[in-house]
């Protein structure tokens, strides 16, 4: 603590006695972090899709041998053709890398990083050599995660949610390593997140620049800042909860061992106490930064700027109170099931809040249809579709026939696919030139939005129908059921598809690392926002700001008839002074 | 195919019943969204000359949206409520049931009958691998353990789903309409043949039935 | 810091306090004519108080401006809901 | 640290300084930490209350209860070192940290000890709820302890090196607070562990 909390003010000058390795390695630096956490966290967003690729192989022509899987060994597809035991495993990581190791690191690794000093005008993070720590305690978390798949006994197979008695017993499931390796992954990873969180709050509460006021907060900010404070709070219980499964496995212990009287619920009710706060961390930051990219898209104030802070609020609390509803059909008291429903339902209108704050701040703007203005407002329609599906699994009777099948499936690809997915490739076109100095292809960005927003949903939104068909989720082989063999056309479909989902990422890899070297240099505020980040070079400078700038106005005054610009910085004076504006909130 | 699996028990048509409710109601949220969106992004793109309206909000449709959608969820929930205790709720079991138990293990699922004398826990029982035999329109009481690890015992057909636990038993009911065949599939992760852990749901008549557990009690039955 | 220009609380006072409660604790707790749930409930009050005098003079938390108190004690609602909750499993 | 950035701003943030509401975010993870152990624990005891053992026979509560009375003296002799330090007294900060440390690292001792014994008498954490439970809370407890005897001793050179002359107290209030987190969170332990 002590140590870390020691940080030399950076000075703002770029250049400053720095070796390559203080600079690109084992650095300060809010903004390199955050690249780094980007590189990183882009890497396993791959891993996962190819994990899911041999899934959906397996899921598509179950049996046949997968093109290239000679190339795996005996343990895992024998000639290619895919073990059961493997698919569990590969159901689990995919689910795993996705959530633990893609999205969350890219919107709160990435994005709280870079944007949290650079928007409230901080020259750095509150501890800078935490903030290092962070990510160089998440790189040994990711190793240790891959290393999984090469043990004995292959890796874990107890799904992301990894429910017990299964994930304690080696014996029933045949799975030992690569379990005992899952857990102590997480727990790692656990520790960079808190040590993460703790430096995005001090930050924000403590690091504002003059004028910064709670209410000139842009949203990206808010949402950053208060999913900062679940992930400080419902990672530890993750911590917690791992380390009791690690004993059970490793000490004998008997916490979800019902034999001696432990209680396998109670896995699942400490686990979803973390877990549902999660999927919160997990879309939280992309409402956030959506609403920043579509107020500036439709160079229009955010509709309902306290109601959209409040709505962030609400649903960040709520979410603490409604994780029962992943265990409605668990054997968990049925009057508890009722009361999650209803906390359940609830959360709907915070969420209908954002979505017509959303609506209304297209409406009457002047929208410009720049690539992340696109993805965003993809965001907006398919996070719908997947907050609507919750609907139906918060009502429990309903949720008694979708619960475990391929419905919850396409909800959760939705909400993290379609909501979160679609947020950040926004907010890597966006804020890209800030990062690299230069500007990513918008003919390249665009046809990667297209084909992507196409084949995703030729992708998932079949998996509704799989799963009114009564298709359960995490099965290896689906012919087995007579009543699931009608829906192969079906499952055969979607992998299609996904092969093209797959392809049309490449467009987004190419532009991405293209634009690194061959990309229009940036200007310092090629998007003609307000943020306070847009008023340095691009790439921002080390140590940010030559002098701590004072802030005047919220941060979505476009088109404000202060000013003839479309636009107006945080930062800019205008007199006379501005009238206080509602929502500018000062 | 039909969209849902098609029904054979009393509750399965509330539940239908319940989706598509909630498929209209959403569906019209998934209008009205999707409407004013595509509206929206052509109805205001921007063009030479023209200037976006500065407008911070407006308090009136603010609480529209938030008082419509909080009205029609917890409609949602005030009716769910009902059916769910009807189904799950511990204290409304149907009387005169046929009591049966089941015990799930990895893979397969022991079904226990009470034999003639209709008593579970009696030397008469007898158990049977993956075979549910019931009768039709008379409910159904099945205990629900498991011996290793979570199970969840799903009908399709009966829009019955409930994990088994190992060191609980969870009482499930439910009554059929009709005779015939159905597949009982386990629904939770439960290990490497998770996915081949299925059962057969036989629904006979009532004579059928009495004659089934008769010819199974008999010394010489059994396999 | 002005935050913390007061003058020192009598730490000994406190530590006296602390060293008693856990004598009494230890001697409540071997008292077994008690009925279980009051012993129970006094343990438990014994505990709080101690608790209470060591985040409100060691930590110093009554001398500090009310957003750290509150942010101090923002996690116990959700332990308690947390607990309160589970506890339903077994009516 | 970047105190300029502190200072300024319209609002004056949580009006304490970041190095301390750092330290408070972090104790706040560590209350769930400790929310997810003792709330499994307080579960499964509910769960299987009759067939519980009672703690005190298995247990060694005199033992226990001089470890609690060593720990609240180290909270006292602690907060006494942040005074010292607060009035630049560096004579006593040094004496008061020195004892802390060292009261500290008996605590540790005093734990093994008794860990030693209960495995002697083949008390494990395979045996039951009660050493599943019982090892892990106050396995991680002794951890958390561990690791502020490090901390401490590392902040005890520091004010031996003369690091915390001319009323620099902040580390030392720092550190005070964990260490005052983890005397109270044992507080709470000794009494739902070993009383109850
Ligand atoms: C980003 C992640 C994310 C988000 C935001 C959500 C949001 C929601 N989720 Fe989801 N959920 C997951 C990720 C997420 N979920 C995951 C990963 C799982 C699976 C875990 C596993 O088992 O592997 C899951 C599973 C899951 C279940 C368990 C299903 C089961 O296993 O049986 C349930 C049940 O209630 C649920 C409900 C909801 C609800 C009600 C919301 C609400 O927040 C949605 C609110 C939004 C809207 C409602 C749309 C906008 C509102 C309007 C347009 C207004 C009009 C609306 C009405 C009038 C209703 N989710
Ligand atoms: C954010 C999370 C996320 C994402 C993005 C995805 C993406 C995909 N998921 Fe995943 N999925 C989950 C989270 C996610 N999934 C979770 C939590 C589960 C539950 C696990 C469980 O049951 O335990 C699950 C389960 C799950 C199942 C159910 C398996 C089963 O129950 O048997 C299936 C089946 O089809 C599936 C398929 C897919 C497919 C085809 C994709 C495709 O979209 C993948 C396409 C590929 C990519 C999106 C990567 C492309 C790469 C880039 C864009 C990076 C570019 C790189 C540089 C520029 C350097 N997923
Ligand atoms: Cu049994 Cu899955
Ligand atoms: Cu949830």
């Amino acid at each position: 603590m002590t140590t870390a909390a020691v940080a030399e003010r950076p000075t703002a000058a770029g250049h400053d006695g720095r070796s390559f390795i203080q600079r690109y390695i084992f650095t300060t630096d809010h903004k390199i972090i955050g690249i780094q956490f980007l590189f990183m966290s882009l890497l396993f967003l791959i891993v996962g899709g190819l994990l899911a690729l041999m899934m959906r192989w397996q899921l598509g022509y179950p049996g046949q041998p997968m093109p290239g899987g000679g190339m795996l060994p005996e343990t895992m597809a024998p000639d290619g053709i895919l073990l059961p035991e493997f698919y569990n495993s590969l159901v689990t990581m995919h689910g795993t890398f996705m959530v633990f190791f893609a999205i969350m690191p890219l919107l709160v690794g990435v994005f709280a990083n870079f944007l949290i000093p650079l928007k409230i005008g901080a020259p750095d993070m509150a501890f800078p050599r935490l903030n290092m720590a962070s990510f160089w305690i998440a790189v040994p978390a990711g190793l240790l995660m891959v290393a999984g798949f090469f043990v004995e006994g292959g890796h874990a197979g107890a799904g992301w949610t990894a429910y017990a008695p299964l994930s304690a017993r080696p014996d029933l499931s045949g799975v030992s390593l690569g379990q005992i390796f899952w857990l102590l992954s997480l727990a790692i990873l656990g520790l960079s997140s808190i040590l993460g969180s703790m430096n995005y709050i001090t930050t924000v509460v403590n690091m504002r620049a003059p004028g910064m006021t709670w209410f000139r907060l842009p949203l990206s900010i808010w949402s950053l800042f208060i999913t900062a404070i679940l992930v400080l709070l419902a990672i530890p219980v993750l911590s917690g909860a791992a380390i009791m499964l690690l004993f059970d496995q490793t000490l004998g212990t008997h916490f979800f061992n019902p034999v001696e009287g432990g209680q396998p619920l109670l896995w699942q009710h400490v686990f979803w106490f973390f877990g549902h706060p999660e999927v919160y961390i997990l879309i939280l930051p992309a409402m956030g930064m959506v609403s920043d990219i579509i107020s500036n898209g439709s160079r229009k104030p955010v509709f309902g700027y306290h109601s959209m802070v409040f709505a962030i609020i609400a649903i960040a609390f709520l979410g603490w109170i409604v994780w029962g509803h992943h265990m409605f059909q668990s054997g968990m008291n049925p009057m508890l099931g009722t009361t999650f429903m209803i906390s359940t339902l609830v959360i709907a209108v915070p969420s209908a809040i954002k979505t017509f704050n959303w609506l209304g701040t297209l409406w009457r703007g002047s929208i410009h249809f720049h690539t992340p203005m696109l993805n965003a407002i993809g965001f907006v329609a398919m996070f719908v579709i997947g907050g609507l599906s919750g609907i139906y699994m918060a009502t429990t009777p309903v949720d008694i026939f979708i619960h475990d099948t391929y419905f919850i499936v396409a909800h959760l690809h939705y909400v993290l696919f379609g909501g979160s997915l679609f947020a950040i490739f926004a907010a890597i076109y966006f804020w890209y030139p800030k990062m690299f100095g230069r500007m990513m292809s918008e003919r390249l960005g665009k046809v990667h939005f297209v084909l992507t927003f196409i084949f995703y949903n030729l992708v998932f939104f079949p998996m509704h129908f799989l799963g009114m068909g009564g298709h359960m989720r995490r099965i290896y082989d689906p012919t087995e059921y007579e009543f699931l063999q009608p829906f192969q056309p079906m499952n055969r479909f979607i992998t299609v598809s996904v092969f093209f989902l797959v392809a049309a990422q490449v467009p987004f890899v190419v532009n991405f690392f293209w634009s690194l070297f061959k990309g229009a240099p940036a200007s310092e505020n090629p998007w003609k926002d307000n943020g306070l980040e847009w008023t340095v070079s691009s790439p921002a400078p080390h140590g940010n700001f030559a002098e701590t700038p004072t802030v005047y106005h919220g941060p979505y005054e476009f088109s404000s008839p202060l000013v003839d610009d479309d636009y107006l910085p945080q930062s800019r004076a205008v007199d006379p002074q501005p009238r206080p504006a509602p929502a500018a909130g000062d | 195919m039909g969209w849902l699996p098609e029904s054979a028990s009393t509750y399965a048509s509330d539940i239908d019943l319940g989706f598509w409710v909630i498929t209209v109601i959403v569906g019209i949220a998934f209008v009205v969204v999707e409407a004013a969106l595509v509206l929206f992004l052509v109805r205001y793109r921007a063009r030479p000359g023209r200037r976006a309206a500065y407008i911070h909000g407006n308090t009136t449709a603010e609480v529209i949206w938030t008082a419509v959608p909080a009205i029609t969820v917890v409609a949602i929930g005030v009716w769910s409520a009902g059916l769910w205790s009807e189904i799950k709720g511990r204290d409304n079991f149907p009387a005169d049931a046929v009591h049966l138990a089941i015990e799930a293990k990895q893979f397969e699922w022991n079904v226990t009958y009470p034999g003639p004398d209709g008593q579970l826990g009696t030397e008469d029982d007898f158990t049977r691998r993956n075979a549910l035999e019931i009768p039709v329109n008379r409910p159904v009481v099945v205990d629900l353990t498991a011996e290793d690890v979570l199970h969840s015992f799903f009908v399709p057909a009966f829009r019955i789903k409930q994990d088994a636990v190992p060191g609980m038993t969870i009482p499930v009911w439910f009554e059929a309409t009709k005779t015939g065949e159905f597949e009982l599939a386990c629904a939770e992760l439960c290990g490497n043949s998770h996915y081949s852990m299925k059962g057969r749901v036989r629904v006979h008549t009532a004579e059928d039935y009495e004659e089934w557990v008769r010819s199974q009690s008999s010394p010489e039955a059994g396999q | 810091m002005p935050t913390t220009e007061h003058k020192h609380p009598n730490y000994i006072a406190i530590w006296i306090w602390l060293a008693v409660l856990t004598a009494v604790e230890v001697l409540v707790a071997f008292i077994s004519s008690l009925p279980r749930h009051i012993l129970i409930l006094a343990l438990l009050f014994l505990a709080v108080w101690k608790a209470l005098l060591v985040a409100l003079y060691f930590m110093h938390l009554r001398f500090e401006p009310k957003r750290l108190l509150i942010f101090a004690v923002a996690p116990l609602p959700l332990a308690v809901i947390f607990v309160m909750a589970i506890m339903q499993e077994f009516p | 640290m970047a105190h300029a950035a502190v200072m300024s701003g319209a609002e004056p943030g949580a009006g304490v300084y970041t190095k301390k509401l750092g330290m408070w975010t972090f104790l706040a993870s560590e209350v769930m930490f400790f929310t997810a152990l003792i709330g499994s624990y307080i579960v499964l005891r509910f769960g299987a209350a009759e067939t519980w053992p009672v703690p005190t026979e298995t247990l060694n509560i005199p033992l226990t209860a001089l470890n609690t009375f060593i720990l609240i003296c180290s909270s006292v002799s602690m907060v006494k070192a942040y005074a010292a330090a607060v009035d630049d007294d560096q004579k006593w900060l040094k004496i008061w940290l020195l004892a802390t440390v060292i009261m500290g690292a008996m605590f540790v001792g005093v734990q093994v000890y008794e860990y030693y014994h209960l495995i002697h008498d083949h008390f494990l954490p395979s045996s039951g709820l009660f050493g599943s439970t019982f090892y892990t809370m106050t396995g991680f407890h002794g951890f958390h302890v561990s690791m502020g005897v490090l901390c401490m001793s590392w902040v005890t050179i520091k004010a031996f090196r003369g690091g915390y002359a001319g009323g620099k107290y902040q580390g030392v209030e720092v550190v005070g607070l964990y260490w005052h987190f983890v005397d109270l969170v044992w507080i709470i332990l000794f009494t739902i562990v070993y009383l109850i």
